[in-house]
């Protein structure tokens, strides 16, 4: 057994010169399988809080990342990334808020057909992979977001994306067939409550 | 929420608005399908979604796709199907209301309002996420990491049984092996059909094939003389010779000679 | 100018995203021309002085490591269990039987062929090594069995390994088994190949 201080610096160590964002049980397997990586990864977290550095959990996976607030310090000679079109953005958005999505689906949202190479480049990115068929004729294959979706936009969790909640309560992330139906029986309710007012 | 879209420049030149009375002018070229279109007049109209004029979103379309023809511009098909169908729901949300008619024009204008809501929603969610702090971008990760070895060593077992199993193996594999085939107590079909064809002709009532069996024979001898014996009594059938009478499956078999 | 708490921010990251160590000229670089950068490696040497990473100075150049004490768990050694294939211990007991033997021998008494990574395999678990060339056309190498052999196996020497007449004995040599024998070599060569792929 490793003793809480030496355990935080060597689960430090671990994260520090991994290539990519671990997880506890890839730090268990450095570090000893019966360590509190929990209880380290907190105490580092505090440790780290404010620095120029931080340590960030994404998707049960945790990494070192240089502070947000720097970013203008470090962008400098730094060749821009090929920017994502807006098709691009689009589908990686409804990809990563209705996951797991058919293209079909995809298209009917946008109202267009997506090009080929759209999901092609989401999937280079690393952001997208295929998340098995659907079962219904014809078992259309499914995208669904990856860890790496979520290293690179910086979210803990699906949870974290930006408005997820307020559009699941608003229901713009129910296809429109059940929204018209929600609609329908609302209107039929509203009547009847009318009605009843009449009555009264 | 958004107000704009920035990495888009904004196709529609609000310097044009007042020169047309309920019209705007678009640019032509850049545009997602016609929902796109849709999507960007509607939001032209600077009220929330739910409270948009659908009439006066067809209109706005329709002059689109006009412009766009008068300069003799190629718009794809799925523009004018768009068009097609707007100006039927315009019509339709005009002209007195057939209540046989379902869905009803109403209907239909919820419908392609909550299609634009919810593209809307996903072209607000897609900019908000673009504007996070990205990897690489905003914020990085660490330049040259010594990275981590994981060094598998392979801990090979086996078993002195398995060892000298595999060398008997082997070499009964590869011996030079003496097949001897043991002498087994059977009667051949040829046999069987001369006695059966024999003993057939002394019998004049039904009798069952047990009863042209050889005497006292038993175990493996009496299987394979039954057996034999069946099928010669079948190739006696077969040749008019005898016949056979069963009242169902496994039932005792009766032979006897045709008369 | 930045305060001097945000300078050793700033010099943090700058040093961390970098791909290579970096000079106090390339920091101010970033972090603007006339920052007190040497103050804030001083801050930031305390800051880290025992920790799992640690802030060094190679050649005028600053880069962040892991603590050298801690280098033994970034690489781990995993031992894995293996059983050895068919392929294998077939060709183990024909070397043991028969050494010195060379690879064409041993495919001889085999019947079948053997592929490369059967005698590494046997190797890199230390029964068998080279035993010299056979001084025929070719030169072809020999093998034979290792002390570790006889050691893994239990046996004092290669006289103690059961003679063909001790086999019969004992119903190794049973005929009875050959047809179904015969039928499972095909098997067995396959999954030698496959074995063979996950070692390499």
């Amino acid at each position: 057994m490793i003793a809480p201080d030496d355990l935080s610096r060597a689960v430090e160590a671990v994260i520090f010169a991994s290539e990519s964002p671990v997880s506890v049980e890839e730090i268990r397997a450095h570090v000893g399988a019966e360590a509190d990586v929990a209880g380290a990864l907190e105490v580092l977290q505090g440790l780290y809080a404010g620095r120029g550095i931080e340590l960030v959990c994404r998707g049960n996976r945790w990494h070192f990342q240089t502070a947000a607030d720097l970013a203008h310090l470090l962008r400098r000679d730094r060749e821009e990334r090929r920017k994502l079109s807006r098709a691009g953005i689009e589908t990686l958005a409804i990809i990563a808020y209705h996951e797991p999505v058919t293209r079909a689906e995809i298209e009917a949202i946008r109202g267009v057909q997506i090009s080929k190479g759209t999901i092609d480049v989401l999937m280079e990115a690393g952001w997208v992979r295929p998340a098995g068929r659907r079962e219904v004729p014809g078992r259309p294959l499914t995208y669904a977001t990856t860890a790496g979706f979520l290293t690179h936009f910086g979210l803990e969790s699906r949870r974290d994306l930006p408005g997820i909640e307020d559009l699941r309560a608003a229901g713009l992330l129910d296809p429109v067939d059940l929204a018209m139906e929600h609609l329908m029986i609302d209107e039929s309710e509203s009547t009847e409550v009318e009605t009843v007012e009449e009555d009264d | 929420m958004l107000a704009r879209d920035k990495r888009v420049p904004p196709c529609l030149n609000p310097g044009m608005d007042a020169d047309t009375e309920g019209t705007l002018k678009l640019d032509i070229d850049g545009w997602e399908g016609p929902l796109d279109v849709l999507l960007a007049l509607a939001r032209n109209q600077k009220v929330d979604l739910r409270q948009i004029s659908i009439l006066q979103l067809v209109e706005q379309y329709l002059a689109f796709v006009n412009e766009a023809r008068a300069l003799k511009l190629e718009l794809a098909a799925d523009y004018l199907v768009m068009a097609a169908w707007l100006a039927y729901l315009k019509s339709a949300l005009l002209l007195p209301r057939n209540p046989e008619e379902t869905p009803s024009p109403e209907e239909l204008a919820l419908r392609l309002q909550l299609r634009l809501e919810r593209l809307n929603a996903m072209r607000e969610a897609g900019a908000r996420l673009v504007a996070r702090d990205r990897m690489g971008r905003d914020v990085f990760s660490r330049g040259a990491p010594e990275g981590l070895k994981l060094l598998r060593k392979a801990r090979w077992e086996a078993e002195i049984y398995d060892l000298i199993a595999a060398y008997g193996r082997i070499s009964a594999r590869t011996r030079p092996v003496m097949h001897v085939v043991a002498q087994r107590d059977v009667m051949t079909l040829e046999e069987a059909i001369e006695r059966v064809s024999q003993l057939i002709g002394a019998r004049i009532e039904w009798s069952t094939i047990e009863t042209f069996l050889p005497e006292g024979a038993s175990g493996s001898y009496r299987k394979s003389a039954l057996a034999s014996s069946f099928v010669a009594a079948l190739e006696l059938a077969r040749q008019g010779r005898l016949e056979l009478r069963q009242k169902s499956a496994f039932a005792p078999l009766y032979l006897k000679a045709s008369a």
